[in-house]
Formats: structure tokens, C-alpha cells, sequence
């Protein structure tokens, strides 16, 4: 099977279809995801890169963790990621994820997103312009093209590590095993 | 059959899709247009495509949930077989020599139905909500749709979608001026049809997230979105066949599909969605009382 | 989480945290037979940042850039808030020109708050043509606020003893073209939204609050005011400079979705209006009462209330000083508390799956101000 | 001055007609706050309700006065007629916080009471359902009680980013908590 | 000896056996019933093609037995379902009580069954219709109490036809001096037009009960519920298929076709025709709606079976070649597909213990060949290409549309477009969406179960791309029974006056288009993982066990709602002699059969009184 992955990473077209066409959870995490809408609305248009909303995990390939996570919401998030049909990407969204930004001593949000759940892309300010996000979708197209893009990978084969990170901090482990 | 014949018919699916594709994609830019923005470029759904077929995992539920795609575009492919398709001097018949309106109506259920079933098959409630309304609207269009059906069957004393083509060999012989009633009552059935604005309640993002494909990814949503481009030309090639006079060569039909197309878009753009009820229960009104008067007409 | 008891055979329907049609980020748990909901139980806590106790943790003056996120689509009134409940702690004067300013800011910040439910209220029924429109001209306004305060979202400008900056130069010119062009488009708006008879359909009949038990259940702002009871903060208790402005009090009978939409809709204009005489109005001279050094600014012991009227209602701060370096506790009353819960509940019994989000934007919840 | 606090005077006398033991002052216009015993609250803010026009409750927050070992519950009342806003404070005993639920009298009374009951620990009796509002699984001490220590608890839960200077292996503290090995992460090739 | 009472004799002696000997042991008594069973369908094979004739008198009566093609034609359908119905009650009975009891009253009513379609005169006809009548009864009422209001129902309906029988054949009999059918469509000419259309009346009285024919089908949905399942097959695949033996008597044998001489002729149909049809057709559409608003299995399979029953007394009725075939190919089908579904529902019954939509669901991976048989029985029945459902309604279709009866066809395509709906709720409910805990262990039905089921779904795919055999006997029926000119049709291909559809085709259309995409996605897409049952997204929650996902209660709401509106407005002028709308209408029907015994006794009493004072002035 990694052979047959590692194949596929490689493949310059299904890279380029990749790149080109982003699916976006929708999912606002946090406050962030009141600039999301200007991004993909008129003025913005992120949907010229192929960039659209999608409903379900099943179908969408980016999940854009758009602010701070609260605990509550880390559970559904890594749910939510899980669900995800490989090759998914993450977009780390706001300076909360990268350090807890303005929470940095809040006991309800996690500090590290990347502790968590693979990320892709970190995109910084608070609350990052649309313009930020945009650019950030295109550093993660480049990293696609290149096929280095592969959080997903890294989760599967540490799966542990991000388990026991995640253990931590969600105190009553009800979450069904990942199988990929 | 000749040998012309059976390259057609492995050419016409992959050609079907791309067209309908394509459209689609179009309509995505003229609804952006519409909404001040620039849009993707119009071959962005085949892009989709490719990636969702590049997708390295996938899930299943089971058996039915891996068939139900392959069987909803089996139908789509069976239906566009029975569909005449070009009829000029290089006519693309398939196998629609016999090309029944009949037959037509049902097999193009057949891969909705399997829809239906794969997504019931996924066990998730928001699915199994969208397929019950889907059924529920489509019992809505089917009626003024049989209609219109009807008028031309009676009008031309014919079943055979062949038939019906040669009888409008003039365009003030297209059955849109002929049969205008007919023409109001399927072109009704035909939003419900298409699904686009007013009647998309079965995919509903905002109320039950995207209902029956929502737990498809991976090679089931490509399957699936590649089949949603083939029906859409293949329901644009039978009401060009039934209304329109059929197309002689292929820029004829892509016009006629083309402005076809474009009524169930601009309404769209412009309308938010019905309610269940609602969407099934408008077809009932004003579409089937025009398509009475002429079943009405026909007779007399 | 509390789940609801499950009755045997009633289908669970998770609307959220992860649906498209959620106001924001959190859940509403559905018991359904058939289409119909028997019973919702709304589930909140996946915002929480605990701003109260972080605030418990900073200065006076640090205060002032985390409530601004309290509320992500209009965040003004927090501002606000929190610099007149020190103000009437400290008895601090504003100038009046930091408090037409304040006007200025409050109200457009209600129309882009209006404009961002405009796209909600439309997507949450699939006509996303509206949201592109509306969103996109709400950029003008916050490209406005940008020139300002630096800030598209966040803004961190009205701050204790008055604002942060003193209008550029030809700004006043700018925002009455904004307001202009707002005003022109509100036409495309109504055919767009108001008028659309398959609007109409959906929204009439949908969502109905009990008129008599209004007042007691707790209802404000908007949806109080469609149910045709004219109370608002704005006029029932004045502050800045309401009092010295002309502007309506929206209200529409009716009770329903529709009539929260057409009171949110008029209410627009209003705004406009108002904006447009805080321009004609506004006196020159200073703009801030400043006050100690921040870093040793006590605030003198005591507790205020103060409420503004947010685009969803009656925004409160509880500030409560014990006379030291930090505040001692500020509690925050957002609407949608009220409304994304308890009325929320309420109003889905019985109602139908279509109707949720359809629903729940019409009261304007926002969950970010209900977990703080 | 006074003669605009008119409205406020005799709903201070009304008040004092009625229960002697509420402290009532009117802090500014519009603005009263009243000082009561936690025994008969109920029958006081029913009465404020039912008899005085203070139909609208605002909110209830509560105080944490660590140096009192007390809560210090505020119970918000606005009245749309006489447009005045009444604090009702009620001293609570921080070890044994304990009170009767509003619920029965405002629907949305059973929200606030749910979060004060989580955030700081005060029981109301009463209460339909006092279960977790907004924190999942907490286990810890209600945080916002004052003498919870939220950095204390985010250093030992949350790891930071390098260059702070209180980074720590959390590693270790969970293979101690789930008795596992230390999992290593696999860098890129 | 004649071979048509060596078959009676079978039967009925193999019942008795079964009864009296059958106490010794549970093999025993199957063995002796499916033995008689089997021995006579072997020598009903050999009378293929015959015509024979056995007459003896009684008691001064001329008895005629005899076989012909449309004899042979439902013959062939009792026997094929019926040893079907046999060889799977074998597991589905056992360890139930009073078995014995059971394969005496199956065996008999199979008996009687074959009586009726050979008896040449009316009076063993209506001899051997009260056997059916009273040994289906009995099966009815197997389940003692429960069934007490089914079985009064199904009795006094019964008996409101059986009286309008006799009377009928009273009438007749004292015009003509014989039972005999000969006799009778000699004679039918010199019927004045009073007399013809009282007959006419009373036998579609008599006949609308067993073919629950809407106004008279209340009995069908509680009786076809409460009987065991695999009778229940028989009882709707095949016993109803009497009532429409005796249309196709009436229309086309008693008055051999000369209606259109004494009536007036609506689209070249005549009036008792166009009436049939319209009943057949409103049944089709009202009882479909009806199904689809069904929460017991069963009751949904009733009242569907209402109303496909519906699409062949419209057949019928259209009279054209073209349309008798469409319904006796209708009726061939329906007996298949009925079969396959009730018998399926009854092995999902066996295992699982209800038929409740609500309670089940997700038996898919654990009952995968009854999904299977159920799959192609929704198939068939919804009439999807390529399955066998579709030519028939295809056949049907053209002999509306060639009539240019352009009402019925809208009423008709409408019910049919209905009926996808309640065929999903069907397999959904049963087969697809959440399993329920409890059936987590449930196993596939045993082999003598799961046979009949898929041998009957190998008819429904021969029928779907090869109809000629069964053209071709329906084509003998017409030609020398019927007097019918029988319509064109090819090895495979069927014609009308409008176009032609060629089965095969389809069939092969279908399956190559299949194979090729199933082959290309399976070779080039291999990886998909298989993920439990409560994997699915959830908005991000992670449901616990306790939580219900299963979407089956209710599941066509908005339907429901969106008819009532709607019925509402138009029951307003259609039928406002009724009731305000159409559920006044079945609310008044329930008020009429209020379930007391004593007030179906009096409307007996009432009717009979009535009848018997307009026969005599009839007469």
C-alpha cells in the first residue's frame, strides 16, 4: 500500500487537480470564521483557485480550524478530521493556533494546534485579512504541487504520538479507532 | 450495427459527461457573474473530478453503498443509449431505433432509485431524509412531466421518441410552438428535474447537509458527480429531442442544450428553496392545470 | 454532554458543531419523527475561552482588546460596554465628539452586522446569491473602519474616556458615499430577499414567539421588536448621544420570521439615517478624557451595568472593581444567551428539519457570546 | 437632581413597604441596587415581578468575594415601563453556596443558573437539571472561582510552542497518566 | 379417469390425510400436503395445451369441469405459487401450533382454487368459490384473537360478494334454465339492458372483493396483514387472481365481448369497460398513496397489492388486445413479485419477530439473499427496466394512450410514480439505515425459505428480457378463450400501434453497462475500507450507543402533508357526498365497518333485503 502511495504522491496530474480543486470544511472553529465568508464571497472570490464550501467531512479535503480551539471542540475536530478522505490538508488559522495567541492562558483552549491534529499551512494575525488566507491557500496549492503536503501521512504513522497528545487534554476518550 | 455505431457508443458516455460537466461549470461562472464575482474557470468541475478520483482512501457502509453510484450511472448510461441523439445526416441512434418515451421515463428512474439505495445504505438520518424527500418531489414533477408526455404521445400518435423528431422537421414545427402547454408543463417538471434552485431540496447544505451523498467521498463522489453531468445532458438531449426538433450536428445540440439549460440556472440564481411540501405541491398547481388544458386541447 | 433522554424510536439529529447551516459553532441535538422536531436540546461550550476569568487576569487596559472578541461579527458594542461601565465607575466625562464618533462606529457597525444576517438568513434557505452581494458590500464598510482604527474586525478604538483616533481626513465624505451605495443597493436587496415570494412562503407563520410571553421570556432587540413591542435600548435608556438624534423605532406585527427580517431591514435605513446626522452633527473638539498611566490605572472600587442596543439586542456588562490593578469580575450579557437557548428550544418544538437554521438566524444567534 | 430620581424613590419606598430587610439605594437614574437575604428570595423577586413591572430578567451573575469567603449573586431586573434596572445582591456563603432556583418564574433563568452552577459551584435548589452547560468532562475545580489558578493549569496540561522558557516534556505526564511508553515522532525522510 | 378431478381428488384427499394423519408428526403432515401438492401439478403439467372436458350431473344439474388455455393460464399460477408457498412452509411453519390445521386449510384452498378455474358452469364455480372462501377464512383467522377483526371483515366482504354471486347466477338461471358458461354467452345477447347491467354489477361486486377492488378492498390490508406470511403470498399473489379470473370471465367470456352492442362506447371501449377501468385506475392511485403512509411491512405490501391489482382490472377493462394482455401479464407478474415480497417479509418476520418499519432496519449484511429477492421485487414492482414489471406496464401504458384516454393515463402514471415511493420506504426500512442492537445476531432464513424466494426472482429476470413463452400462452388465452385478436410481439420485442420496446435490449443494455463500470471501478479503485455501521458523519458528535439514528418514522412527512393539502382542496368537489377530504372519506369507511360483529351481521341482513327486493323486480 505505501508503495502504491508514495506512486500517487508523485503523480504530477492528480497533484494538479489537487491543487486546484480545495473543498473547505465548513466548520468555523472559532472567530475566524467570520472572515471566511469575505474570502469566499464577491469581493474575494476565493472560489476562483477552486476553492468551495463542501458539507460533510466525506467530501471535503481542507479542514481550516479557523481560531482557537476550545476542548469541547478539539474532540469534534479530530473527529471531524478522522473522517476526512486521505489526502486532507489542515489549515492552521489565526495566531491562537500556532501559540494560544490572546488565550495564551485560557484553560478551555488548546495552545498547539500541531500537537493535535497534522497541520499543513499555519496562516498568522488576529484574525488573519482574507487577502492572509487566500495567500495561505496558495503556499498550501505550492506545497501540494510539490506533493509535500502530507500532514495526513505523518498522522497515520504517528498516530500514537498524537493520540497520547490528544488523550491528554480530552479527559473522557469515547472516540471510535481510526482506521484509514 | 456498424462499427461507427459502437464507436459512438463508447464515445457518447465520456462525451455526455464532458459536455455536462462543462455546463455545469459554465453555470457556476454565470452564477458568479451574477453574484459580482469572477468564478472558477468553467472546466473547474472536471478538475474536481479528477482530484475526487485521486483520492487515496475511501469509505464503504457495504455492498449497496459501492453499488448504488455504479448503478445510478448504469441507468444514466442505459438512458442515454434509448435517447436519440443526433439525428441529421450522421444520426447518433445507439439504441434508440426503438427510442420509446415510455421506456425512457423509467429507466431514467433506475439510477435514482439506486441513488436512493446507496445512500440508504450509509445508515446516516440526514441521507435517509434527503432520499424521502427527493421521492417526494419527484412524485411532485412526474405529474405535469407525464403530462407533457402524454399531449405528444396523443398529438403524434406515437411512443417513439424518433417519430416525434420528424414531426417537428420545420421550427415552426418544434413543439414548443406546437404544443406550448405541453412545453410550460415540462419545462416545470424539468427545474424539479434538474434540481437546480427553487426544488434542490434533497441536497439542502444548510438543513441536512447535503443529504444523500453525504457520507459519499473519494471514488463514490467522482462516480457520482460525473453521473450528475451525464443525466444533466442526457435529460437537455431528450427535452431538445421532444421540444427543441432533435439536433442535426452537434453545434445544433449544444446550442439547443445550452439555452435549455439556461432557464433552471437563471431561475436559481435568483430563488432560495422550497420547503418539501412546498416544492412537491407547486407542481400540482399551476404546471399540471396548464398541462390539463392541453391534454384538453390534444383531444378535441 | 448532558444528551436528551432518548424516547424510544425518535431519529437523533445532530444539527452541528460541524453543519453549514449553524450559526457559528455549536449544536443543536434533534429528536425527530419524521420531519418534525419533537424536542431540541441546544448544546453550547464549544467557544468557550473563558474571557471572564481571563480578563480577571489583566489590567484594566488589556481588557479592552479581548472583548472586542467576544462577538465576532459586530464586536463595537463589547468595546463600548466596557469603556461606560468604567467611565461610570470612575465618573469619567467623554468629550462629545468621542461620543458622536462612538455613534459612528456603533451604527455601522449594526449595518454590517445586518448586511452579515442578510447572508446567513438567505444561505440558510439556499439563495446564495444574497450572502455574495451583502458580505461583498460589507467590505466597504469594514475598509471604512480599517482607515480608522487599523482593523477590519477587531477594532480595539473606543476605549475609557473616549476613542483611540481622531477621524482622517475626508473620511466623513467617504462614509456618506458608503452610505450612498448602501442605501442604493437596499433596493436590489428587497427584490432580492424581501419581496421573493418563495421568501415569503418560508418565512411567514415560521418561527412564531408568543407576543404576551415575549417580555418575560426574555426576548430583545429585533426579535422583540417583531413581535411589534417597541422597546429598544437606544431609546428606553439613552446613552451617548441617542437622545440628541431623530431616528424610528422599528416595529412589525407578526411575530414570525418575515417580521424580524423586514425589522432588521428597516432598521438598516434607520441606521443610514442616523450615520448621516452624527456626520451633519458632530462637533470638533477632543476625542479622549485620558486617564492614569495604564499601568497603574485603578479603577475605583464599585459595579456598573450598562447595556447598548447590539444588532441582536440588549448587549450588558456587569463591571465590578474592587479598586485594584485588575478588574474583579466582568460578566457579559450577550442576546443570543437568551435567544440560542432557552427560546431556541422553544420555538423548534414541533417545528420542521427545513426550518432550523431558518430559524435560528432569524433570532440572530451567536454562539460566541453565549460561551464568552 | 433629585427631582429626576422620582420614579427610583418611590419604588425604593414600595420596596421597603413591603420587605423591611431589603437594603434598597439608588445608585444613579435608572439604576437601583437592592441588598437581600437569600432565605426568601423568591417571594422577593416574584414580588418585583408580579407587582412592580421588573418583568425582564436581564441576567444573573455571581461575584466570587474570596476574601469573604462569600458569592455575591446579582440578580439583574429591568423594567420595560418604568425603564429602571434593579441589582438584587444576595450574599452566599462560599462553603456551603446553596440557593432557590428562579427557573419556575423566567424560562431563561434555568440557563444562567446552570452556568453559575458550573463555573462556580453554587447549587440551586430546585432546578430542573443542573447539568454541565458549556465545559465537557471538567473534573477540576469550578474555574471561575478565584482561587482557581487557570496558568497553573494551563503549564501542566497545554505544552507551548519552544522559546517559552516553562516548556515542558508532556510526555512524560501522560505515559504516567495512561502508564504507556514515550511514543517518538517520526520526522520527515 | 378424467385428469381434472384426479386433481381435485388430490388435493382435497391430501388435505383430509394431512389433517387426520398429520397429527402423528410435523414431517408427516408436510410431506403428505406437499406430496399431494406436487403429484397433482404433475398431472395439471400434462393437461398443457389440452382441452378437456369432464361433465357429470348432480342432483339434476349439469356440472361442467373443464380445462382450456385460460384455465391452464391461472391454473399455472396456483400450482407454481402454491408449491412454492408449500415447500417454504415447511421451515416457516414449524414449531408453530396447530400445523395440521394450517396444511388442511392451504391444501383445500388451493383445491378450491383450481376448481374454480376449471368449473364450466356457474354453479361448481360458485360451489368451489365459498371453499376457497371459507378455507382462506380459516387461514385468515390462524392467529385466534388477533384476528377477530380481520376475519370478521374478510367474512362479511366475502359474503357481501358471495350473495351477489348467487343472485346473479339466480337471475340468470331463471332466464336461461342453465349454468352453464356456453349457455350463458349464448344467451347474453337476449338479456334486456336492465338485466345486463344488474348482472354485471353483482358480479363485480362479487369479484371486486377477492380482487380488492378499491371501495370493496377494506378487508385486503388487515386480512393480508394477520394471516401467516406465506399464506399471505398465496392470498395475494393468487387468490385475489380469482377476482380477476372472474373479470376476465365476465368481460370476455360470460358476455363474450358484445357489450359494446347494448352499451354506448367511450374511446372505443365499451361503458362497463371504461367504468372498470376507472375503478381500476383510481384504485391503482388511491391505494399506492395509501401504502406509502404504511408503517407494518405488510400493510404496505396490502394495499400496494391493492393496487396493482388495480393496473390489471384496468387492463381488463380497456378490452383491447393489447391491454388484456398487458393485465394478464400484469397478473403473472404480480403473482411473482407479490410472492417474493410477502414471502420476504415473512422470513424477515421469522427472524426478527416484527414488520414494523420503525423496529427494524439494517438487515442488509445480516439477511444479504431476502435483500436481494426484496431488491428485485421493488425493481419489478416499481416497473423499472429491465425487470419483468416493466413490459407489462409498458403494455398497459400503450393500451391507455392508444385509447387516448388521456385522464387514465395521467391517473395511472401517477400511481406508478407513487409506488417508487413506497417501494423504498420498503427495502429501506427493512434492509438499509441503523441496525438496531437487538439484531445484531440475526441469521439468513434456512435454504427451504431462501429457494422459493430466489427461484421467484429468477422468473422476474427471465420474464424481464424473454417474455415470449408467456406472450405466446397469453396469446392462446386470447385466441381461443377470449375471442380476442392477440397484438404483435416478437421473440422479445414488444409492439404497439405507437413503438415497440425490445426487452432484450434493455436487459442486455443494462447488464453490459453494468459489468463494464463495475469492472473499471472496482479494477481501478480498489482501496475502500469497510466502516461500522455508526461511522457515519454526525456533525462531528460522536453519538453514543442508546442514540437512534434510524430515520424510519414518518419517513414520507412532507408527503403526507403536502397530499392532505392537496386532497383536501380537490375531495372538496370530488367527493363531497363523502366526506370534507380523503381521509374523512376512509375515516367514514372505518366508521361504516366499525369492527363489531352484529353491525356487519345487520348490514348483511339490510343488503340482502335490499337485493333480494330489486332482484325480484329485476327479474
Amino acid at each position: 500500500m505505501n508503495d502504491d502511495l508514495d506512486r500517487q504522491n508523485n503523480n504530477i496530474i492528480a497533484n494538479w487537480a489537487r491543487k486546484h480543486s480545495l473543498w473547505v470544511l465548513a466548520y468555523g472553529t472559532g472567530c475566524g470564521a467570520i472572515e471566511v465568508p469575505p474570502t469566499m464571497t464577491s469581493r474575494y472570490d476565493a472560489e476562483r483557485f477552486g476553492i468551495t464550501g463542501m458539507a460533510t467531512p466525506r467530501q471535503a479535503d481542507v479542514l481550516l480550524i479557523t481560531g482557537y480551539l476550545a476542548i469541547k471542540t478539539l474532540k469534534r475536530v479530530i473527529r471531524t478530521y478522522e473522517q476526512m478522505q486521505a489526502p486532507k490538508y489542515v489549515i492552521g488559522f489565526g495566531s491562537c493556533t500556532i501559540n494560544g495567541g490572546m488565550y495564551w492562558d485560557s484553560y478551555n483552549t488548546i495552545k498547539r494546534l500541531d500537537d493535535y491534529i497534522p497541520v499543513d499551512i499555519f496562516i498568522n494575525g488576529c484574525m488573519p485579512r482574507p487577502e492572509g488566507v487566500i495567500d495561505g491557500f496558495i503556499k498550501l496549492q505550492e506545497r501540494i504541487a510539490r506533493g509535500q503536503a502530507k500532514g495526513w501521512q505523518h498522522y497515520q504513522e504517528n498516530l500514537d504520538w498524537y493520540r497520547a497528545n490528544q488523550k491528554k487534554v480530552i479527559k473522557n476518550w469515547t472516540m471510535p479507532d481510526y482506521n484509514w | 450495427m456498424s462499427p461507427m455505431n459502437i464507436i459512438w457508443m463508447i464515445a457518447m458516455p465520456f462525451i455526455g459527461a464532458a459536455i455536462g460537466l462543462l455546463y455545469i461549470g459554465i453555470s457556476r461562472n454565470i452564477t458568479a457573474r451574477v453574484q459580482n464575482r469572477f468564478g472558477p474557470p468553467p472546466y473547474q468541475n472536471i478538475i474536481d473530478i479528477i482530484k475526487l478520483y485521486s483520492k487515496k482512501t475511501a469509505i464503504t457502509h457495504g455492498v449497496m453503498f459501492h453499488l448504488g453510484p455504479v448503478l445510478a450511472i448504469t441507468g444514466t448510461i442505459s438512458t442515454l443509449m434509448f435517447v436519440p441523439i443526433l439525428t441529421g445526416n450522421y444520426p447518433i441512434y445507439l439504441f434508440s431505433f426503438q427510442g420509446d418515451l415510455i421506456l425512457l421515463m423509467y429507466i431514467m428512474v433506475f439510477g435514482c432509485l439506486a441513488m436512493a439505495l446507496g445512500a440508504g445504505q450509509s445508515g446516516n438520518p440526514n441521507s435517509a431524509i434527503g432520499v424521502s424527500r427527493g421521492l417526494t418531489q419527484m412524485f411532485g414533477y412526474e405529474v405535469p412531466f407525464v403530462i407533457a408526455l402524454i399531449i405528444l404521445m396523443v398529438r403524434f400518435d406515437t411512443s417513439s421518441v424518433l417519430d416525434i423528431i420528424k414531426a417537428q422537421d420545420t421550427v415552426a414545427h418544434w413543439n414548443i410552438f406546437r404544443s406550448p402547454f405541453s412545453f410550460i408543463a415540462a419545462i416545470a417538471a424539468f427545474l424539479g428535474m434538474m434540481g437546480n434552485k427553487p426544488f434542490d431540496i434533497v441536497f439542502a447544505p444548510a438543513e441536512i447537509s447535503s443529504g444523500p451523498p453525504s457520507e459519499y467521498g473519494g471514488k463514490y463522489l467522482a462516480l457520482m458527480q460525473t453521473n450528475r453531468g451525464l443525466f444533466a445532458f442526457v435529460k437537455l438531449v431528450l427535452y431538445t429531442d421532444l421540444f427543441l426538433g432533435g439536433a442535426g450536428d452537434f453545434i445544433t445540440l449544444i446550442l439547443k442544450t445550452f439555452a435549455l439549460f439556461l432557464i433552471p440556472l437563471f431561475i436559481g440564481i435568483v430563488n432560495p428553496r422550497f420547503r418539501t411540501e412546498q416544492a412537491m405541491t407547486f407542481f400540482w398547481k399551476w404546471p399540471t392545470a396548464i398541462g390539463v388544458v392541453g391534454l384538453v386541447l390534444v383531444l378535441l | 454532554m448532558a444528551a436528551l433522554l432518548t424516547k424510544e424510536k425518535e431519529t437523533t439529529l445532530y444539527l452541528g458543531p460541524q453543519h453549514p447551516g449553524i450559526t457559528g459553532n455549536m449544536m443543536v441535538e434533534l429528536k425527530l419523527t419524521g420531519d418534525t422536531i419533537q424536542r431540541a436540546k441546544t448544546h453550547v461550550g464549544y467557544l468557550h475561552r473563558a474571557f471572564e476569568k481571563l480578563m480577571e487576569e489583566r489590567l484594566w487596559m488589556q481588557c479592552f482588546p479581548i472583548v472586542c472578541r467576544i462577538c465576532v461579527p459586530e464586536p463595537d458594542p463589547n468595546e463600548e460596554n466596557l469603556a461606560r461601565a468604567i467611565e461610570e465607575i470612575e465618573g469619567r466625562e467623554v468629550p462629545e465628539r468621542a461620543q458622536y464618533i462612538r455613534v459612528l462606529m456603533l451604527e455601522l457597525a449594526r449595518i454590517t452586522a445586518y448586511l452579515m444576517w442578510m447572508g446567513g438568513q438567505s444561505g440558510s434557505m439556499g439563495l446564495y446569491t444574497m450572502p455574495q452581494w451583502s458580505i461583498g458590500d460589507r467590505d466597504y464598510i469594514l475598509d471604512l473602519f480599517e482607515e480608522l482604527t487599523g482593523g477590519r474586525v477587531y477594532h480595539m478604538y473606543i476605549w475609557a474616556g473616549g476613542v483611540r483616533r481622531d477621524l482622517p481626513v475626508g473620511f466623513k465624505d467617504r462614509v456618506r458615499k458608503v452610505m450612498d451605495y448602501i442605501e442604493s443597493r437596499l433596493v436590489d436587496y428587497d427584490r432580492l430577499l424581501f419581496e421573493n415570494a418563495i421568501f415569503l412562503k418560508r418565512a411567514q407563520g415560521i418561527g412564531i414567539i408568543d407576543k404576551e410571553k415575549a417580555l418575560e421570556w426574555g426576548v430583545v432587540g429585533p426579535p422583540l421588536r417583531g413581535c411589534g413591542i417597541a422597546h429598544d435600548v437606544r431609546k428606553d435608556e439613552p446613552y451617548e448621544v441617542y437622545d440628541q438624534l431623530d431616528f424610528e423605532l422599528i416595529t412589525h406585527e407578526g411575530n414570525d420570521v418575515y417580521s424580524r427580517a423586514m425589522v432588521r431591514r428597516k432598521e438598516i435605513e434607520q441606521s443610514i439615517h442616523i450615520i448621516r446626522q452624527v456626520l451633519d452633527k458632530m462637533p470638533s473638539g477632543p476625542i479622549h478624557n485620558p486617564g492614569p498611566n495604564p499601568l497603574k490605572w485603578k479603577v475605583p472600587a464599585g459595579d456598573a451595568y450598562v447595556r447598548t442596543e447590539s444588532a441582536r439586542g440588549e448587549f450588558g456588562y456587569y463591571v465590578v472593581s474592587d479598586g485594584s490593578l485588575k478588574p474583579r469580575r466582568v460578566h457579559v450579557r450577550g442576546p443570543a444567551y437568551v435567544h440560542g437557548i432557552a427560546l431556541l428550544e422553544h420555538l423548534l418544538q414541533g417545528a420542521n428539519v427545513a426550518d432550523v437554521s431558518f430559524i435560528m438566524n432569524s433570532l440572530g444567534t451567536c454562539p460566541p457570546e453565549i460561551e464568552r | 437632581m433629585d427631582s429626576k430620581l422620582i420614579k427610583e424613590q418611590e419604588i425604593k419606598r414600595n420596596i421597603n413597604n413591603a420587605f423591611r430587610s431589603a437594603e434598597v439605594t439608588v445608585v444613579r437614574r435608572r439604576r437601583i441596587s437592592v441588598r437581600f437575604r437569600a432565605g426568601i428570595l423568591p417571594a422577593f423577586i416574584s414580588y418585583l415581578k408580579e407587582y412592580m413591572g421588573f418583568v425582564h430578567l436581564v441576567m444573573i451573575s455571581c461575584v466570587d468575594w474570596l476574601e469573604d469567603n462569600q458569592f455575591e449573586l446579582v440578580y439583574h431586573l429591568w423594567s420595560y415601563e418604568e425603564h429602571i434596572h434593579a441589582m438584587i445582591k444576595i450574599r452566599l456563603d462560599r462553603d456551603n453556596a446553596q440557593i432557590k432556583s428562579l427557573s419556575s418564574l423566567w424560562p431563561h433563568a434555568e440557563t444562567y443558573e446552570r452556568e453559575i452552577h458550573e463555573m462556580f459551584g453554587v447549587d440551586f435548589e430546585g432546578h430542573p437539571g443542573l447539568t454541565d452547560l458549556i465545559l465537557e468532562d471538567w473534573s477540576d475545580l469550578p474555574p471561575m472561582r478565584r482561587d482557581f489558578d487557570t496558568r497553573a493549569f494551563v503549564a501542566e496540561t497545554f505544552e507551548w510552542r519552544k522559546g517559552r522558557e516553562d516548556a515542558q516534556d508532556v510526555r512524560q505526564t501522560i505515559s504516567a497518566r495512561y502508564g504507556e511508553t514515550i511514543p517518538e515522532f517520526k520526522k520527515d525522510k | 379417469m378424467n385428469t381434472i378431478p384426479l386433481i381435485l381428488l388430490l388435493l382435497f384427499g391430501s388435505a383430509l390425510l394431512a389433517y387426520f394423519v398429520g397429527k402423528i408428526n410435523f414431517v408427516l403432515k408436510v410431506g403428505i400436503a406437499l406430496a399431494g401438492l406436487l403429484v397433482s401439478s404433475y398431472f395439471f403439467l400434462t393437461l398443457y395445451g389440452l382441452s378437456e372436458k369432464f361433465i357429470f350431473h348432480l342432483a339434476g344439474f349439469e356440472l361442467t369441469w373443464q380445462i382450456n388455455s385460460l384455465s391452464w393460464f391461472f391454473g399455472m399460477l396456483i400450482f407454481g405459487l402454491g408449491i412454492l408457498v408449500a415447500i417454504y412452509s415447511t421451515v416457516y411453519m414449524r414449531g408453530k401450533e396447530r400445523v395440521d390445521f394450517y396444511c388442511f386449510a392451504l391444501c383445500t384452498t388451493i383445491a378450491s382454487m383450481f376448481g374454480i378455474v376449471v368449473s364450466g358452469d356457474l354453479l361448481s364455480f360458485f360451489f368451489f368459490w365459498e371453499i376457497m372462501t371459507w378455507s382462506s377464512f380459516l387461514l385468515v383467522i390462524y392467529y385466534r384473537y388477533e384476528a377477530q377483526t380481520a376475519g370478521i371483515k374478510y367474512f362479511v366482504m366475502s359474503a357481501i360478494g358471495a350473495y351477489s354471486m348467487l343472485i346473479a347466477i339466480l337471475m340468470i338461471y331463471a332466464r336461461l334454465g342453465s349454468f352453464s358458461f356456453q349457455a350463458l354467452s349464448a344467451g347474453w345477447q337476449g338479456f334486456s339492458l336492465g338485466t345486463q347491467i344488474a348482472i354485471i354489477i353483482l358480479f363485480v361486486m362479487a369479484f371486486g372483493v377477492k380482487a380488492a377492488m378499491m371501495p370493496l378492498h377494506t378487508w385486503a390490508p388487515e386480512a393480508y396483514a394477520i394471516s401467516p406470511s406465506s399464506f399471505t403470498s398465496l392470498f395475494s399473489g393468487v387468490l385475489s387472481k380469482m377476482g380477476i379470473y372472474g373479470f376476465v370471465l365476465l368481460f370476455y367470456v360470460f358476455s363474450a365481448g358484445k357489450l359494446s352492442a347494448s352499451f354506448v362506447d367511450i374511446h372505443g371501449t365499451s361503458l362497463p369497460g371504461y367504468i372498470l377501468a376507472w375503478f381500476g385506475a383510481l384504485s391503482a392511485l388511491i391505494a399506492t398513496l395509501i401504502a406509502i403512509v404504511q408503517d407494518d411491512a405488510k400493510k404496505l405490501l396490502a394495499y400496494s397489492s391493492v393496487g396493482q391489482l388495480g393496473y390489471i382490472i384496468l387492463g381488463l377493462g380497456l378490452g383491447s388486445s393489447i391491454g388484456v394482455s398487458g393485465a394478464l401479464f400484469h397478473a403473472v407478474n404480480h403473482t411473482i413479485f407479490k410472492g417474493m415480497l410477502f414471502l420476504a417479509v415473512g422470513a424477515v418476520f421469522y427472524r426478527t419477530g416484527t414488520r414494523k418499519f420503525s423496529e427494524l432496519g439494517g438487515l442488509i449484511s445480516r439477511m444479504p439473499y431476502t435483500f436481494f429477492v426484496v431488491l428485485l421485487g421493488i425493481i419489478t414492482i416499481a416497473g423499472i427496466p429491465p425487470l419483468s414489471g416493466f413490459g407489462s406496464k409498458w403494455l398497459i401504458y400503450e393500451a391507455i394512450i392508444q385509447k387516448k384516454m388521456v385522464f387514465l393515463a395521467v391517473v395511472t402514471f401517477a400511481a406508478s410514480t407513487a409506488s417508487f415511493m413506497y417501494c423504498y420506504r420498503l427495502i429501506f426500512g427493512i434492509f438499509l439505515g441503523q441496525r438496531d442492537e437487538k439484531y445484531d445476531d440475526v441469521k439468513e432464513v434456512p435454504w427451504a425459505m431462501r429457494g422459493p424466494m430466489l427461484l421467484l426472482s429468477l422468473f422476474t429476470i427471465y420474464l424481464g428480457f424473454y417474455p415470449y413463452h408467456l406472450l405466446n400462452l397469453i396469446a392462446e388465452v386470447e385466441k381461443t378463450v377470449l375471442g380476442i385478436h392477440p397484438f404483435a410481439y416478437g421473440q422479445s420485442v414488444l409492439f404497439s400501434r405507437f413503438g415497440s420496446v425490445d426487452t432484450m435490449t434493455v436487459m442486455n443494455v443494462v447488464a453490459v453497462v453494468f459489468v463494464i463500470v463495475f469492472v473499471l471501478f472496482s479494477l481501478l479503485y480498489k482501496r475502500s475500507r469497510k466502516v461500522g455501521l455508526k461511522d457515519i458523519h454526525t456533525s462531528g458528535e460522536i453519538p453514543g450507543e442508546e442514540i437512534n439514528l434510524h430515520y424510519a418514522i414518518d419517513f414520507y412527512q412532507p408527503f403526507s402533508r403536502g397530499v392532505g393539502a392537496v386532497l383536501k382542496r380537490s375531495a372538496d368537489r370530488l367527493y363531497m357526498n363523502f366526506a370534507s377530504n380523503m381521509e374523512g372519506l376512509f375515516d367514514m369507511m372505518r366508521y361504516i365497518y366499525t369492527g363489531n360483529g352484529q353491525t356487519y351481521v345487520m348490514y348483511v341482513i339490510v343488503f340482502l333485503a335490499f337485493v333480494l327486493a330489486f332482484s325480484s323486480w329485476l327479474i
